[in-house]
């Protein structure tokens, strides 16, 4: 019994963390409906570039920075010169970042080499903590996911619902001549959302690097695991992210404790069964 | 000119729609509407914007779920059938926006809709080049004016080329009640009577709803109009006495008529 | 007061493909709201886009208030002050009404949200709604306050009062007269004669993706043969 | 066109007179096999609308059912004459296919493309995990063609024959589907799902149909794919195969069934001769850039670019529908 | 017709190995240590050129199999080293059957399968299986250190599978007990709920994960204020997992494993390897890692052989084959490789401990030299040939 609360704060703060690490994801694919499939490389960018910041300065915020700001950098550039002039055309966005992701991973692996990466994080966040009712040690930067997730899913909702820029990035969406028609310069604020939504990936990159550790190939799980919980959660909506983040992170920990054999399969059976009730996924706005 | 007299009571009924509603979160669209459509009918129903008209036509064909009421296609409880069936049993409709294939060329488009009606289950081998397939698409085109533009992707049409393929397919087959949501929008003048004389012209046995801003059209082609307001059936009767009534001049018809 | 020449297009011609749809149209518009007729499949939407900025015109140049607007994007076409109803309304699917009207709230606009709302009450009934939620009718009164809100020196009315109940479209024409007393040009496309008729002083007839033939509105009414010829059509 | 394709099959025919074994089997062979697997896929986007990374599963199950029914080294399985073994394995992943199809049939665009992710990653870590049918992780190896009507599908130019010869069954099958009422309500559920029913043929069977010919498309090649690699495991049906073919059929274009074949044929060329003619270390940057320049020089695939230009002069010769439009017109 | 062709001035070798993905460094050593044999040998072996040609695999036995075709009849190679990983090498050795004409020389792949069941007379392994890296491990668990039961954690594959069973054949002869074992999928990032799920009662961890996984699991397990010692298995403490960057390598301080390879050896040989590995490859790892170990043995054994039969390579390398079979050299241990029967190599095993250097870098050091391990491990070979082939569940001894 006391593993099943256990495995349960583990699966909540494991989905906290795939909401961090899905809120780029979500930004960019739920509004501008570009899959982009380099997101993971870009989180694996993020994480190497606060990484060398952390290292040379010591603090660990500012290795967020960085993190996030030269993911925006590149992503502003990716959408500028690359993937601007291919808006709409899903699959031939989908591909370019396939292939944006290969030359990116290869970069990386010449930059940093193959080796595993932690990120330090600052000594109030190392080490563990004694949780008063189950009396097991936990990780303190774990339960501070919690609340990074939440902070992270608040501001980000208020951006899309609230702010005229979500007004916007829904329209584009929907008919993105008619929102030139009516004066709008869709090509900048395209830029400007791929901008955020690769800044966040790149200090999601941080963070997961801190809380667990970063090396090739990290990048594909990043990218799986955000699609599942988007796709799951419904696109574009934060509330579906965050409810199917906690969904895969769940399904993922106690298949782990309890079917750790057929775990993973549990984890796509779950997405498979969302879509076939609700192609939109759980939060999602039917097409039609 | 109405075309059958709407009063004799022993016609057989096409369609009877019994406390028909529905709605959408809290707003009702459709709101407990009741109404008998008897064979060879025609029946316009005018109503302002929003008034529940096109929803209502999305429940007869099945394209909604119903909320509450039931619907009766040629005396067979068809509240839970799906569309196809539906339309199997001999009902059609035009889409106010057209909803069409883009990808296919007209004649594709109308072959689909023969071949839809007449089997229950569409082919698996390629037609012959001039089957009674292609001869019944031929025709349809010409009764919707499309006979040039038959190799023409539907993509590629104007909007009114797009009107004229809706009524097109909405004739393919043998249908019993056909369902037209403004059919004439978009239409130019020009086509406009063509259109009024294909729909007087339509066989008499045909029941035929009509929804149609146009007050020409609807008073010319019909001998029942029905007036909806706020998803409530407000009133029917002979279209002068329906369209004279204060309240229909005050909610819908205004004072440039 | 507004220019002798609001809009000016000169030799306009697009192709679709190796069809050519647009053939060196030259129109001129001024303070008086001109209406573009012609059956269905001429090329009248095609014109409005490529006003817009949407199609790409092969040759010819269009002005706006003396600027040459013909290199520009449509966003920079919004902008310089052209505001477009775009035929079957494209109203975003996933603003509700009142979002719609929020995305293009100017200060200082003369057209407020109220404004809006005291021209089409029923648009402040459906304010929460999503815009694919909207009845036809509702959706073309968005789609005309949307491109009003710009503030624009001339719309340009791609068929604005299809699918619209009578009373409403009185509203619209109402509307499109008190466009006028804002100093708003207006080109209409309109299959609506008699509308067209009322709103327009001046009829440009569009055959071919050629204007045939421009007349006055009050020639038209007038001219049975005319009406005959060009939209072969007979008043009662 | 026909001509020109009459000519690739000419062609292709003599083809092996001129070159190596390796070019035949590792190149042209190799290249055929990921071209019915590509067609399968590009049937399913074209005509449907759904971009469906379950296509390698399909070929997946196909190959897994000649593996298991065929003599093996593996010392899993049941043996059965290779005909047996061929039709089960095409039935499975018909099946298969219908059954990814019901499960899929309200998804549309980017939705589907994750449905079928999901559903292709299950069965990935399905085989991965399961050693009792599957062998997991390892797979079934020692798989080898087998003698049909007394000639050896291991000769490597008799193989090349029966790949040929499976390909050409597999484009006409599409063309011909694709042009049948059936095809028509297949391409009408893309356009306006909606619409199909309201002229009176249910979607769900037409969509099922869909992917269930997809599944026998994929399933051809799945089994040409066993005797060829004469193995299978896990890693045959992963998320890399799966992308792998997507961008095959994108980089050779969606519109024509050709397509598939030539961005087959350029695929297996980047992958096998990049790592010789670049520093082979960083490889995989060339192989991506490469991809990258190809998809964003030509837009609608390699094939597509030549093809739409074409097809856009034929379509929309508006000239002489033109002309019957004055006609109409002029009083 | 029977002469030997020797026209031909030029010997091909063709390398696979992993150049992407998540082992692409590891791979990219493999490549370095088989460069390095030729480099030593001056490009040259019995008077002709070594022409070396590298395919990269992507750690899947489909793409090793690709990579080995291509090397065959493209580039008409007439020897294979290679490839890395476990499931590649059961790939290749199958391929090599239908390729006689071609000799293959494992590189470090190591699954038991390869050479123990099914072997092919022209696959060779200069080196051992998975299960013969952890030799001597499971006895001093038992009897050194006193450890009664053992909880054990590692990738759900075949390589861990016959790491496992090299260390509990000894362990659980020894009198040891293993009550748990948790197979979790390789590429686990969270494994949280593995660390909760770790018996009280255990007195160590036998760790058998590799790259990422090892430092995920330790620094998890660190964080839940876990404090049973580690064993750790042979790529669990790697030098490319010492050489990762981040605060959980304190935990292995301490750490027992086998292997086959030590980075810090102290004998003569190693330092001799080690400083021609640094010389030749400055941009490469601090010390050689197993996979530089092994490609180069492979490297070696191919060289040597070829000298012994002055590049004759008629009969389908027949000669060269009797040559591998009985040849014997020194390797950078220190020891003697030769193969066993099923052409598999009797190796030298250590037993390590991780320790911190005076730089503040970790690395291995020898606790225990294990001489002449074979493929049974000491164990009768009909003893052990009926243990089975290894699974999740075998062996078992809770
Ligand atoms: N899916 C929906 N969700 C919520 N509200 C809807 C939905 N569909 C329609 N409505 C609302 O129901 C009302 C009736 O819509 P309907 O389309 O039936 O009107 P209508 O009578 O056809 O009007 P028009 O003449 O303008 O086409 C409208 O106010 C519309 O906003
Ligand atoms: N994308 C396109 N590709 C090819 N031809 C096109 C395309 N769009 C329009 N056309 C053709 O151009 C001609 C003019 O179309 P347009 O939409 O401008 O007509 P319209 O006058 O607005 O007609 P309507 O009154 O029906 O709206 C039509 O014959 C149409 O088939
Ligand atoms: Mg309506
Ligand atoms: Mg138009």
């Amino acid at each position: 019994m006391k593993l099943f609360f256990i495995v349960f704060l583990n699966g909540l703060t494991l989905a906290s963390l795939y909401f961090i690490t899905a809120c780029g994801f979500t930004l960019i694919f739920g509004l501008m409906r570009t899959v982009n499939m380099a997101h993971g490389v870009l989180l694996l960018l993020g994480a190497y570039i606060g990484y060398e910041v952390v290292e040379m300065t010591g603090f660990w915020v500012l290795g967020i920075i960085a993190g996030g700001l030269s993911c925006a950098l590149v992503g502003a550039f990716l959408q500028a010169f690359i993937l601007g002039r291919y808006q709409g055309d899903e699959l031939r966005q989908t591909l370019i970042t396939i292939a944006i992701s290969i030359i990116l991973a290869d970069f990386l692996l010449w930059a940093w080499g193959g080796l595993t990466y932690q990120i330090s994080l600052p000594e109030m966040l190392q080490g563990g903590i004694r949780l008063p009712l189950l009396n097991v040690g936990y990780s303190v930067v774990r339960l501070t996911l919690i609340g990074m997730a939440i902070v992270v899913g608040v501001l980000l909702w208020l951006l899309i619902a609230k702010t005229k820029l979500g007004i916007i990035i829904r329209a584009g969406v929907d008919d993105r001549e008619m929102l030139q028609a009516l004066g709008f310069e869709i090509k900048k604020i395209f830029i400007i959302v791929f901008a955020m939504g690769a800044a966040l990936a790149g200090m999601a990159g941080v963070i997961f690097g801190s809380a667990l550790s970063i090396s090739p190939g990290t990048d594909i799980q990043f990218l799986l695991s955000s699609l599942v919980v988007v796709i799951v959660g419904g696109m574009g909506s934060v509330g579906g992210a965050a409810l199917g983040a906690l969904l895969i992170g769940l399904a993922e920990q106690y298949g782990l404790a309890y079917a750790p054999t057929y775990g993973v399969v549990f984890t796509f059976l779950i997405m498979v069964t969302v879509l076939a009730f609700r192609p939109q996924g759980i939060l999602g706005r039917a097409e039609q | 000119m109405p075309l059958t007299d709407g009063s004799a009571s022993n016609q057989r009924v096409a369609l009877n729609l019994k406390g028909v509603t529905r709605r959408f979160g809290s707003f009702v669209a459709v709101d407990n509407l009741n109404m008998t459509i008897k064979t060879g009918e025609r029946r316009a129903i005018l109503g302002s914007n929003g008034a529940g008209k096109t929803t209502l036509f999305n429940l007869i064909t099945g394209d909604f779920p119903l909320s509450e009421g039931s619907i009766e296609i040629e005396g067979v409880e068809s509240s839970t059938l799906p569309t196809h069936k539906r339309i199997q049993a001999g009902l059609r409709r035009t889409y106010q926006h057209a909803l069409l294939f883009d990808s296919l060329s007209v004649r594709d488009t109308l072959l689909l809709a023969v071949v839809g009606i007449h089997n229950k289950w569409p082919l698996f081998y390629p037609l012959k080049k001039n089957s009674k397939y292609h001869e019944k698409a031929e025709a349809l085109a010409k009764v919707a004016g499309l006979s040039s533009k038959m190799d023409v992707l539907v993509g590629a049409l104007s909007h009114g080329q797009k009107r004229q393929l809706e009524i097109g397919i909405a004739l393919s087959g043998d249908p019993k009640i056909v369902l037209f949501d403004e059919p004439a929008a978009g239409l130019s003048p020009a086509e406009r009577p063509v259109l009024t004389e294909l729909l007087l012209s339509l066989p008499k046995k045909l029941s035929v709803i009509l929804i149609e801003h146009d007050m020409d059209i609807a008073l010319e082609t019909s001998n029942i109009v029905s007036v909806m307001h706020n998803g409530k059936h407000l009133l029917e009767g002979e279209p002068e006495e329906v369209v004279h009534s204060d309240i229909v001049r005050e909610i819908y018809v205004g004072k440039r008529q | 007061m507004m220019p002798d020449q609001l809009l000016k297009i000169d030799k306009l011609n697009v192709y679709h493909g190796s069809s050519h749809t647009l053939q060196d149209i030259d129109i001129n518009i001024s303070n008086r709201p001109k209406a573009i007729l012609g059956r269905n499949g001429m090329g009248k939407t095609t014109l409005c886009s490529a006003l817009m900025g949407l199609t790409k015109a092969a040759s010819g140049s269009v002005f706006l208030d003396q600027t040459d607007i013909s290199s520009y994007s449509p966003e920079s076409r919004a902008k310089t002050g052209i505001g477009y109803v775009p035929q079957g309304r494209r109203i975003f699917r996933s603003l509700t009404v009142i979002e719609h009207l929020k995305l293009v709230e100017k200060k200082d606009s003369r057209w407020s949200i109220e404004k809006i709302f005291s021209i089409f009450p029923r648009l402040a009934e459906r304010r929460k709604n999503m815009g694919d939620r909207l009845s036809g009718g509702e959706q073309q009164m968005l789609a005309i306050s949307r491109a009003l809100m710009l503030d624009p020196k001339i719309m340009i009315m791609d068929e604005p009062t299809e699918g619209l109940a009578p009373t409403i479209v009185d509203d619209v024409v109402e509307l499109l007269h008190s466009l006028a007393e804002h100093e708003i040009g207006l080109l209409l496309v309109e299959q609506n004669i008699s509308v067209a008729l009322e709103v327009a002083s001046d009829i440009l007839i569009m055959l071919n993706g050629r204007i045939v033939d421009q007349v006055t509105a009050e020639e038209l009414k007038s001219n049975t043969q005319m009406q005959q010829k060009y939209l072969g059509i007979n008043f009662a | 066109m026909s001509r020109t394709l009459l000519l690739i099959v000419v062609i292709l025919i003599i083809l092996p007179a001129f070159i190596s074994d390796f070019w035949l089997n590792q190149i042209l062979t190799r290249s055929i096999i990921l071209g019915i697997a590509a067609l399968s896929l590009t049937f399913l986007t074209t005509y449907l609308g759904v971009v469906s990374f379950a296509q390698i599963t399909l070929a997946g199950v196909a190959g897994y059912t000649i593996a298991y029914f065929s003599p093996n080294t593996t010392g899993l399985g049941i043996e059965l004459p290779w005909l047996f073994a061929v039709a089960l394995a095409l039935l499975f992943s018909t099946l298969a296919g219908a059954f990814v199809g019901a499960i899929a049939k309200k998804s549309v665009g980017i939705y589907s493309i994750m449905i079928t992710l999901a559903i292709s990653m299950a069965f990935f870590y399905f085989t991965r995990q399961n050693y009792s049918i599957f062998n997991g992780w390892t797979g079934f190896s020692g798989i080898t063609a087998p003698v049909a009507f007394g000639v050896s599908l291991e000769d490597s130019l008799v193989f090349y024959y029966a790949t040929l010869l499976s390909a050409t069954a597999a484009g006409y099958l599409v063309v011909k589907f694709t042009s049948s009422p059936l095809g028509l309500a297949v391409q009408g559920v893309k356009d306006a799902a909606r619409r199909v029913r309201a002229i009176g043929i249910p979607t769900t069977p037409v969509i099922i149909a869909a992917y269930a010919f997809s599944g026998f498309i994929a399933g051809m090649s799945g089994v040409l794919n066993v005797w060829q690699q004469e193995r299978i495991s896990s890693f045959s049906v992963g998320l890399g195969p799966t992308i792998d073919l997507l961008i095959i059929a994108v980089i050779g274009g969606m519109r024509h069934p050709l397509g598939a074949f030539i961005g087959a044929i350029t695929y297996v060329l980047i992958d096998t001769f990049v790592i010789d003619l670049f520093s082979r270390d960083r490889f995989n940057m060339i192989i991506g850039l490469v991809l990258l320049f190809i998809v964003m020089a030509a837009p609608q695939g390699i094939l597509g670019s030549f093809l739409s230009a074409q097809k856009r002069i034929r379509k929309y010769d508006n000239n002489a529908i033109k002309r019957k439009i004055k006609n109409d017109c002029e009083i | 017709l029977s002469q030997p062709i020797l026209a031909a001035d030029k010997i091909k070798i063709g390398v696979i190995s992993i150049l992407e993905g998540a082992f692409a460094s590891l791979g990219q050593d493999g490549v370095r240590g088989a460069e390095l044999a030729f480099k030593e040998a001056g490009g040259k072996v019995a008077g002709m050129d070594v022409e070396i040609i590298v395919m990269s695999s992507d750690a899947s036995p489909d793409s090793a199999v690709n990579a080995a075709r291509k090397l065959i009849d493209h580039d008409n190679v007439d020897i294979i080293i290679g490839p890395l990983s476990g499931s590649e090498g059961i790939a290749l050795r199958d391929l090599s059957k239908g390729n006689k004409g071609v000799t293959f020389v494992n590189g470090s792949s190591a699954a038991q399968d390869a050479t123990f069941r099914e072997g092919s007379d022209n696959f060779f392994r200069f080196g051992g299986d998975g299960a013969q890296w952890m030799a001597g491990v499971g006895t001093y668990a038992f009897e050194e250190l006193g450890y009664k039961k053992v909880a054990v954690v590692a990738e759900d594959y075949s390589f861990p599978y016959t790491q496992v069973l090299g260390f509990m054949s000894e362990y659980c002869a020894a009198g040891g007990r293993v009550p748990k074992k948790f197979w979790t999928p390789i590429g686990t990032k969270d494994y949280s709920s593995v660390v909760y799920s770790i018996p009280d009662d255990v007195d160590a961890i036998f760790v058998a994960l590799g790259g990422a996984d090892a430092v995920n699991f330790l620094t998890q397990y660190d964080q839940a204020g876990g404090d049973k010692p580690i064993i750790g298995g042979t790529i669990t403490i790697d030098q490319s997992i010492l050489d990762s960057k981040g605060p959980f390598k304190k935990l292995l301080i301490g750490a027992p494993a086998g292997t086959p390879t030590v980075s810090d050896y102290e004998g003569k040989e190693w330092k001799e390897f080690t400083a021609s590995y640094l010389s030749n490859f400055p941009e490469g790892m601090t010390s050689p890692t197993i996979f530089a170990h092994h490609y180069y043995m492979a490297g070696k054994a191919v060289l040597l052989g070829l000298e012994q039969v002055d590049g004759d390579l008629s009969n389908q390398h027949k000669a060269l084959r009797a040559s591998l079979n009985n040849l014997e050299f020194v390797t950078p241990t220190g020891g003697t490789m030769r193969l066993d029967e099923n052409r598999n190599g009797i190796i030298d095993n250590f037993v390590t401990e991780v320790y911190e250097r005076e730089d503040g870098s970790l690395g291995n050091r020898v606790l225990k030299l294990v001489s002449n391990v074979n493929q049974t491990m000491g164990q009768d070979p009909t003893a052990f040939r009926a243990i089975g082939a290894v699974s999740r569940e075998n062996p078992s001894c809770p």
